[in-house]
C-alpha cells in the first residue's frame, strides 16, 4: 500500500486517478482504519487529505459557511460562530465518538463512509447542505442527500474527492437540532437519529426540513414531516403529526442495535422533540 | 507493504522510525519506539487505552497511522511525569485508588489530562462524558472519577497561589 | 455419621440424599464411598467438597471430622 | 498459636488504614509490563485462523501455501497437538477447545495458527491456509439445545443425575439436585404462589487487556511462558499436560494482569502459543485481538430459569422451588450446579428445592465470570421475591428481613451457617438514608440481595527478611486488584514494622510451591492467611536469632513491635532488638532469615451483599438510566479498605451492564454479531453514577483477622436490584436480561 499526502485538492483528485488498484481518501481515519485493520478493506493507495491546507479550516459566517474534509470533530465544536448559528449541525458532529475520535473524525467522513446510521448526515440534510466535489479535471457541487447512495456506496466517482461542505446562509428567527437515541449515554451508534431545521416568520414556522437516519438504507428527507409544522406554532397536534410522518417514512431493518418495531416508533419520538428544541432555538414561544 | 521513514517529537524528544505504510501509530509506538505504556484494548478506537496527544490533541494512537506521525508532536503516559516529579494527575490516582488492574490507567491520565488543560474546572458530567471513551472494567469509575475531581482541585489552587 | 448429598452427588448413591458411613477424616469418608460406591469415584475426581458443621472443605482430606458432626457433600466449585 | 487460624479479634496498627499501593508508581508512569508487553531476542509473531461456522467438520486443512510463504517459520494445526490426555476427558476438551481436532464446535474456535517473522506476514500467511469445512447442524440458544430435536453436539455426552442413566447422547451433560424438606406440602400451606420464567443472555467478563502471551521452548523440553493470568500454576500445569511435557521444565511468569474477573482461570492460546515455539524454536508472541477475545476466550453462560415461591400471609417463605437451564459453550462445564446452589442461599427455608441443567451448544466454552453463575439465578430469585412481598402487600426489605437466613440457618444448598451478614446487609439498607431519597416521575428505586461461597485453596507464600531489615513477600496469587499491598500490610502487621518495609512480589512458577489461581475471592483471603502463619514462623525464627545473639534461652524472648524484647529482671540490661538489628548480623546467627508457609487455606467465609439502585426510565424510549446506587457487603475485615470499596464498585458496575445492555448477540448462521466494545456495550463513565458503599465487618471466624473473600459477591445483586427499579418505575416486570431499550419500550406497550 501506497501512503501520499498531496498538498492541494487537484493533486489528490490526480493521485486517485492514476490509481490502477483500490485508491482511497484518508481524512480523519477513524472508519477507514479500523475497517483495514478488519481485512474489510485493502487499498492499494491511501490518499491523506489532511495537508491540504484548504480543507483544513471552516470559513464563511451569516451568509454560509465553507467546512473543510479534513477538519476534525474537535475544532467543528470550537468554533464559535458556526456553533451559535447551526447548533444541531455542530451537537451532531460532535456526537462522533469519544473526545479521542473526535481529535481525528471529519464530518466530509461520516459522510463518506456511507453509513445509515451516520449522526452527521440527517443534520446536514436538515440544514440544506451541499458538497464540493472536485475531480481531476472539474468540480461541481452536489446537496449532501444525494451524495450516499446506500449501504457504503456514493454517488463520488473514482477520482472524485469531496473539498469542503457548504452550509446556507442563515435567515434570523431559525434553528436546529439533532438528536440520536443510543443505548448508553456515549460511544454508540445512533439506533435512530433525527434532525430538524426550520425558520420562524412571526413565531409561526416559515420552513423546515426533517431528515432521520438509521432508519433507512440512507438517510431520509422526510418533507411530510416537515409539511406537518409548517405553518404552526408547533402544537401538539402538528408534533403528532410530524411524529407519525417520521415513523411512516421509516424503512429500517432489524439488527444487534435495534429491532424495526423500535426504530419506527422512536423515530417518531426523536423527530418531535428535535423539533421542539429547534423551535425554541429559533425564538419560537408554544 | 511498502513502507515510510518517520521523524516525529515523542514526549518532546526527537525520534525516529521505519514502518510500513499499514502500521498503526499505537503498533510503531509500542513496538518501534518502545513506549509499551500505549495499551492496546480494542484496535478499534473504543476503549481509549491506546489515548496520546497528537499536537495536543487527544486521540486513539490505533486510528492514526504511524505514518502520519512524521512531524508531528505526540505525548503519552510516559511523558506526564517531570522526571521524578509526577503530574498531580498521576499523584492522586495513586492517593485516591482510582486504579485496580491498571491497563486502563494510561490512556486515563493522557486523557484527563487534556480535560483540565481545556477546562481547569469541569463538573463531574463534565468529567464524565469527557472520558467516555476510555473504558475500565476493574473500578465503575468511581474513584477515577473522583481523582480527576482532586487534580482539578489541586491545580486550580496551585494557579491562584502563582497569580 | 448421616452423611448428606447433594447435586449430581446423590445420583452416584443410589439417589440417596442421606447415608451413613463411619469416618474420621475426609480422607476415609471418600475411600469408604469409593468402595460401596463405584461410581461416586468419577465424581471424586471431578472435584468433592466437604462441608463440615458449615465449613467447606475443598482441598484438604486430613482434616478431621469431629464426632456428631454435620457433614455435607457438595460439588466443588469454581470462581471467577 | 503461631499456625492458628481462628479469629483473635487483635489490635490493628496497619490494617484497616488506606495506604498506597505498592504497583501504583509503575502503573501511573507506563512502566508497568502487562501481557503483551514482553519482548524476547527474535521473537515471531503469532496468530491463529478461526472458523466462521458454529459447527462444521473439517474435512481438510492445506497449510503448504502459507508454509511456503517467505519469513513463516511455523504452521501447526491440531496435528502438532498429539493427544497426551490419558483418557482424561476434562483435559481433552480443554485441548480441544484449544484447537479444534476434527470439528469446529463455534464461531471462532481455533483450526489452525502461525508464527512468522512479523504480523503482516503471518496475517498474509492466515490467508494462504486453505480449510475444507462441512457446515453441520448447530444451536446456540440454551432451551432450543434441550429440545429432542436439537442437533447433538457430543455424542458421547450422557447425562450424569438421571434415573435410569441415558443410553443416548444429548447436549445434558449434567442434572443436578439441592435442597431439603417438602416442597409440596410447603407450597400447599402457602396464601401467595409467584411462578416466573427467567432468561439472562450471554455476557462477557470484559477485562480491557487481551490474553497476551510469549512463548519460549527449546527443543529438549524446556520451556518459558509469559502471560496474563489469574493462575500462572494452574496455566503451568494445563500446558505442560497438553504438551506432554515435565511441568517443572516448564516456567510460567504472570505479566501484570489487565483484569480478569474469572476470564484469565482457563487457557486458550497458550498451548498453541507454545507449541508454535517448540516447532520454530524461537520466541513466539500470541496476542489477541479484541474480536478473538470475545469470540473464542470464555463468556458466561446464557439461562433460561424458572423460579416458584409460595408464602403464608405473615410474610414466611413456606416453598421455593427453582429449575436453572445454563448454557455452557461448546464443552460440558458445571456452571448449573453453582446456578442451583445460590438461587437460595440468602434464605431460610424450610421446603427448598433446586435443579440444575448443564447444557451444551455451539458458542464458546464458558468459563467463570466473577460470582459464576450466581447472578443469574438471584436475578431470577429477587425477582420473584419482590413479586410475592408485593402480592403479600409487604414492604420489600422487611419481606427479606423476615425471611433471611442467619446463624444455624441450613443453606439450601446443604451445609449449615455460621455467623453470617445476610441480616446485617438488610437492617443496613433499611437505615440507609438511600431507601428515603425522594425520586421523581419515571424514577423507581429496587434493591435485591446476593450471595457468594468465596474458596481458600492451596497457598504457599515466603518471606525474605534483607540485612537491612526490609521484608519481601513472595505469594503465588496473581494480584488482580492491588493485593500486594494488602499482603505488605498483613505481613507489616505481624511482623510490627511499618508498611514501607514490605514489599510483596508475584512469585513464578519456579520460584514458589503450587498455588491455586486467583479466583473465587481468595488471592487477600488465603494468601493473606498464608503471610500471617509465615510472618509468625519468621517472628520464631527472628526470636531464635535475638536468643543466639544475648546467649538467652528463646523462652525469655517476646516478639514487640517489631523487637526482639528479652523478659524478665535478669535480662533488664539487654537492649531491645530491632529487626533490623537482628538481620544485619544473621550470618553470625545461623544464616538468612525466611519464613515460609504451604497449606490448604480451608475456611473461606461466605459473603453476602444487599444493594439499592435508582433508575429513571424514558417511557418513549425504553432508555434506563441508574441515577443512584448503593452497595451494603459483609467484608468480613477489610483490609484496605480503599481497595475493598474499590472491588464493590466495580462489581456492581458490570452488573448494571449485565443488566441493562452488555448481551452476546448471535445471529441466525451461528455467528457472534458484535465481537467489540462499540457492539459489545459495557458502562462508560457518564452511564454510571457514584457508587455509594458501606463495609460491613462480620468477622470469619475462620481467619486470624475475619477476612472473607469480597471480589465476587457484588456483582449478583445488580441484575435484580435494577429490574426492580424499573418495575417501581415504570410498572412493568422485565424477565429478560438484558433489560435493553427495546425490551423495555416493547414490556411497556405490552402492558398498555
Amino acid at each position: 500500500m501506497r501512503y501520499e499526502a498531496p498538498n492541494n485538492t487537484k493533486a489528490a483528485a490526480t493521485l486517485l486517478a492514476a490509481e490502477k488498484g483500490k485508491a482511497l481518501v484518508l481524512a480523519g481515519g477513524t472508519d477507514l482504519l479500523v475497517r483495514m485493520k478488519a481485512g474489510m478493506l485493502e487499498p492499494d493507495l491511501l490518499v491523506d487529505i489532511k495537508h491540504i491546507e484548504k480543507m483544513r479550516s471552516i470559513a464563511g459566517g451569516n451568509a454560509g459557511f465553507t467546512i473543510g474534509a479534513a477538519v476534525p470533530g474537535v475544532e467543528i465544536g470550537e468554533h464559535k460562530a458556526l456553533g451559535k448559528l447551526w447548533p444541531g449541525v455542530v451537537e451532531a458532529a460532535q456526537l462522533i465518538g469519544s473526545d479521542q475520535v473526535q481529535g481525528r473524525c471529519t464530518i466530509v467522513g461520516n459522510l463518506c463512509n456511507a453509513s445509515p446510521a451516520a449522526d452527521t448526515v440527517p443534520a446536514l440534510i436538515a440544514a440544506g447542505a451541499k458538497v464540493v466535489v472536485v475531480g481531476k479535471d472539474k468540480r461541481r457541487t452536489v446537496a449532501v442527500e444525494k451524495v450516499v447512495t446506500g449501504p457504503g456506496s456514493t454517488s463520488l466517482a473514482k477520482a472524485e474527492v469531496i473539498e469542503s461542505i457548504k452550509l446556507p446562509k442563515r435567515e434570523r428567527s431559525s434553528g436546529d437540532a439533532y438528536l440520536r437515541f443510543i443505548p448508553r449515554t456515549e460511544m454508540d451508534i445512533a439506533v435512530v437519529g433525527a434532525a430538524v431545521n426550520l425558520s420562524l416568520s412571526r413565531g409561526v414556522v416559515k420552513s423546515a426540513r426533517v431528515a432521520l437516519g438509521a432508519v433507512a438504507p440512507t438517510a431520509l428527507l422526510v418533507r411530510e414531516a416537515a409539511d406537518a409544522i409548517i405553518g404552526t406554532k408547533l402544537d401538539d397536534a402538528a408534533l403528532e403529526t410530524l411524529a407519525t410522518a417520521c415513523s411512516a417514512a421509516c424503512n429500517p431493518i432489524d439488527d444487534k442495535r435495534g429491532t424495526i418495531h423500535y426504530r419506527t416508533k422512536v423515530a417518531g419520538v426523536l423527530g418531535r422533540r428535535a423539533a421542539l428544541i429547534a423551535f425554541d432555538r429559533a425564538g419560537g414561544k408554544r | 507493504m511498502s513502507g515510510a521513514h518517520v521523524s516525529t517529537t515523542v514526549n518532546g524528544d526527537a525520534v525516529q522510525f521505519a514502518c510500513p505504510n499499514d502500521e498503526s501509530l499505537l503498533d510503531s509506538l509500542r513496538n518501534r519506539v518502545g513506549l509499551t505504556g500505549v495499551k492496546e484494548g480494542c484496535g478499534t478506537g473504543d476503549c481509549g487505552a491506546c489515548s496520546i496527544t497528537l499536537d495536543d490533541r487527544l486521540v486513539c494512537s490505533c486510528l492514526v497511522l504511524g505514518v502520519e506521525a512524521n512531524g508531528k508532536q505526540i505525548g503519552t503516559v510516559e511523558g506526564l511525569a517531570d522526571g521524578d516529579k509526577l503530574h498531580p494527575l498521576q499523584e492522586n490516582f495513586i492517593k485516591h485508588a482510582a486504579l485496580q488492574c491498571g491497563i486502563c490507567t494510561p490512556g486515563f491520565l493522557v486523557a484527563a489530562k487534556v480535560l483540565l488543560e481545556r477546562n481547569p474546572d469541569p463538573s463531574e458530567e463534565e468529567i464524565r462524558y469527557a472520558l467516555a471513551g476510555n473504558l475500565c472494567r476493574c473500578t465503575g469509575y468511581d474513584k477515577i472519577v473522583r481523582a480527576v475531581q482532586a487534580t482539578a482541585k489541586d491545580l486550580r489552587k496551585k494557579s491562584k497561589k502563582k497569580s | 455419621m448421616d452423611v448428606q448429598l447433594s447435586g449430581p452427588l446423590r445420583a452416584a448413591v443410589g439417589n440417596q440424599a442421606t447415608i451413613t458411613v463411619d469416618a474420621r477424616t475426609i480422607r476415609e469418608l471418600f475411600r469408604k464411598l469409593s468402595e460401596q460406591y463405584p461410581d461416586f469415584k468419577p465424581l471424586l475426581a471431578n472435584g468433592v467438597a466437604v462441608a463440615i458443621n458449615g465449613n467447606v472443605y475443598r482441598d484438604d482430606w486430613s482434616t478431621t471430622i469431629p464426632e456428631n458432626a454435620e457433614v455435607v457433600l457438595l460439588p466443588r466449585i469454581q470462581g471467577g | 498459636m503461631t499456625d492458628s487460624t481462628s479469629f483473635t479479634n487483635q489490635k490493628f496498627k496497619v490494617i484497616g488504614q488506606r495506604v498506597r499501593r505498592q504497583d501504583g508508581m509503575d502503573k501511573v508512569t507506563g512502566r508497568a509490563k502487562y501481557g503483551a508487553d514482553a519482548v524476547a531476542p527474535g521473537q515471531l509473531v503469532g496468530v491463529i485462523l478461526r472458523s466462521p461456522h458454529a459447527h462444521a467438520k473439517i474435512k481438510k486443512i492445506d497449510t503448504s501455501k502459507a508454509e511456503k510463504l517467505k519469513g513463516v517459520k511455523a504452521v501447526i494445526t491440531s496435528k502438532d497437538l498429539p493427544d497426551h490426555t490419558d483418557g482424561d476427558r476434562d483435559l481433552l476438551s480443554m485441548l480441544e477447545n484449544c484447537m479444534a481436532r476434527g470439528r469446529a464446535l463455534y464461531d471462532g474456535h481455533a483450526v489452525a495458527a502461525i508464527a512468522a517473522v512479523d504480523a503482516s506476514t503471518a496475517r498474509k500467511a492466515l490467508k494462504l491456509i486453505k480449510v475444507d469445512y462441512k457446515v453441520l447442524p448447530h444451536v446456540t440458544d440454551v432451551d432450543a439445545a434441550m429440545q429432542d430435536d436439537a442437533p447433538v453436539i457430543h455424542d458421547w455426552v450422557r447425562t450424569i443425575g438421571v434415573e435410569p442413566a441415558p443410553t443416548k447422547g444429548s447436549n445434558i451433560p449434567m442434572r443436578s439436585e439441592f435442597g431439603h424438606g417438602d416442597v409440596d406440602a410447603g407450597f400447599a400451606k402457602a396464601d401467595v404462589i409467584i411462578e416466573k420464567s427467567y432468561k439472562t443472555e450471554q455476557t462477557h467478563q470484559g477485562y480491557i487487556e487481551p490474553h497476551a502471551c510469549l512463548a519460549s521452548m527449546s527443543p529438549d523440553g524446556s520451556g518459558e511462558l509469559w502471560v496474563t493470568t489469574q493462575g500462572h500454576f494452574a496455566y503451568r500445569n494445563w500446558c505442560a499436560q497438553l504438551l506432554g511435557l515435565d511441568m517443572s521444565k516448564l516456567k510460567v511468569t504472570s505479566s501484570e494482569i489487565g483484569g480478569g474477573f474469572g476470564g484469565k482461570t482457563h487457557i486458550w492460546m497458550e498451548p498453541i502459543a507454545l507449541a508454535l515455539s517448540r516447532k520454530a524454536n524461537r520466541p513466539v508472541k500470541v496476542v489477541m485481538s479484541r474480536e478473538e477475545v470475545f469470540r473464542a476466550s470464555g463468556p458466561t453462560s446464557s439461562t433460561s430459569i424458572d423460579v416458584k415461591i409460595g408464602a403464608t400471609k405473615d410474610g414466611r417463605i413456606v416453598a421455593a422451588t427453582s429449575e436453572c437451564r445454563y448454557q455452557g459453550g461448546a464443552f460440558p462445564g458445571s456452571w448449573a450446579v453453582i446456578g442451583a446452589m445460590t438461587s437460595f442461599a440468602c434464605y431460610d427455608l424450610e421446603n427448598v428445592k433446586t435443579v440444575g441443567y448443564e447444557v451444551v451448544c455451539n458458542r464458546p466454552k464458558v468459563a467463570a465470570y466473577r460470582a459464576p453463575s450466581a447472578p443469574m439465578a438471584s436475578f431470577a430469585t429477587e425477582s420473584t421475591v419482590d413479586l410475592v412481598a408485593e402480592a403479600l402487600g409487604m414492604d420489600p426489605v422487611d419481606f427479606r428481613i423476615l425471611n433471611a437466613a442467619k446463624e444455624g440457618t441450613r443453606a439450601s444448598y446443604g451445609p449449615t451457617y455460621g455467623p453470617i451478614g445476610i441480616g446485617p446487609t438488610l437492617e443496613a439498607v433499611k437505615k440507609h438514608p438511600h431507601m428515603r431519597a425522594k425520586l421523581k416521575k419515571n424514577q423507581g428505586r429496587g434493591m435485591a440481595c446476593g450471595f457468594w461461597f468465596n474458596f481458600g485453596g492451596q497457598t504457599s507464600c515466603t518471606i525474605n527478611v534483607a540485612a537491612d531489615g526490609t521484608v519481601n513477600l513472595s505469594v503465588g496469587t496473581i494480584d488482580v486488584g492491588g493485593s500486594r499491598s494488602s499482603l505488605s500490610m498483613i505481613c507489616a502487621e505481624e511482623l510490627g514494622i511499618s508498611y514501607n518495609q514490605v514489599r510483596t512480589h508475584i512469585g513464578d512458577t519456579a520460584a514458589l510451591a503450587h498455588n491455586d489461581m486467583t479466583d473465587g475471592s481468595r488471592g487477600t483471603f488465603a494468601s493473606g492467611m498464608a503471610a500471617i502463619i509465615a510472618a509468625r514462623r519468621t517472628k520464631e525464627v527472628l526470636k531464635q536469632r535475638a536468643a543466639t545473639a544475648w546467649e538467652i534461652p528463646v523462652e525469655d524472648i517476646e516478639w514487640q513491635d517489631g523487637h526482639a524484647v528479652a523478659i524478665g529482671k535478669k535480662h533488664s540490661k539487654l537492649e531491645p532488638l530491632s529487626l533490623a538489628d537482628i538481620a544485619a548480623n544473621t550470618e553470625n546467627t545461623g544464616g538468612p532469615v525466611a519464613g515460609h508457609n504451604e497449606f490448604v487455606a480451608d475456611g473461606a467465609g461466605v459473603s453476602f451483599a444487599s444493594h439499592i439502585c435508582d433508575v429513571d426510565v424514558d417511557p418513549e424510549t425504553g432508555a434506563t438510566r441508574v441515577i443512584r446506587y448503593t452497595v451494603i457487603q459483609d467484608a468480613g475485615k477489610a483490609i484496605h479498605p480503599d481497595y475493598v470499596e474499590g472491588q464493590f464498585q466495580g462489581g456492581a458496575a458490570q452488573g448494571i451492564g449485565w443488566a441493562l445492555n452488555e448481551e452476546y448477540i448471535y445471529g441466525e448462521d451461528g455467528r457472534l454479531q458484535n465481537p467489540g466494545f462499540l457492539d459489545y456495550r459495557i458502562p462508560v463513565c457518564s452511564d454510571l453514577p457514584f457508587i455509594d458503599t458501606q463495609i460491613l465487618e462480620i468477622p470469619n471466624p475462620n481467619h486470624p483477622y475475619g477476612v472473607r473473600g469480597v471480589g465476587e459477591t457484588s456483582i449478583v445483586p445488580p441484575l435484580a436490584a435494577v429490574g426492580n427499579a424499573v418495575s417501581n418505575a415504570v410498572g412493568v416486570r422485565m424477565t429478560h436480561v438484558p433489560m435493553s431499550p427495546p425490551r423495555i419500550l416493547a414490556a411497556l406497550e405490552a402492558e398498555e
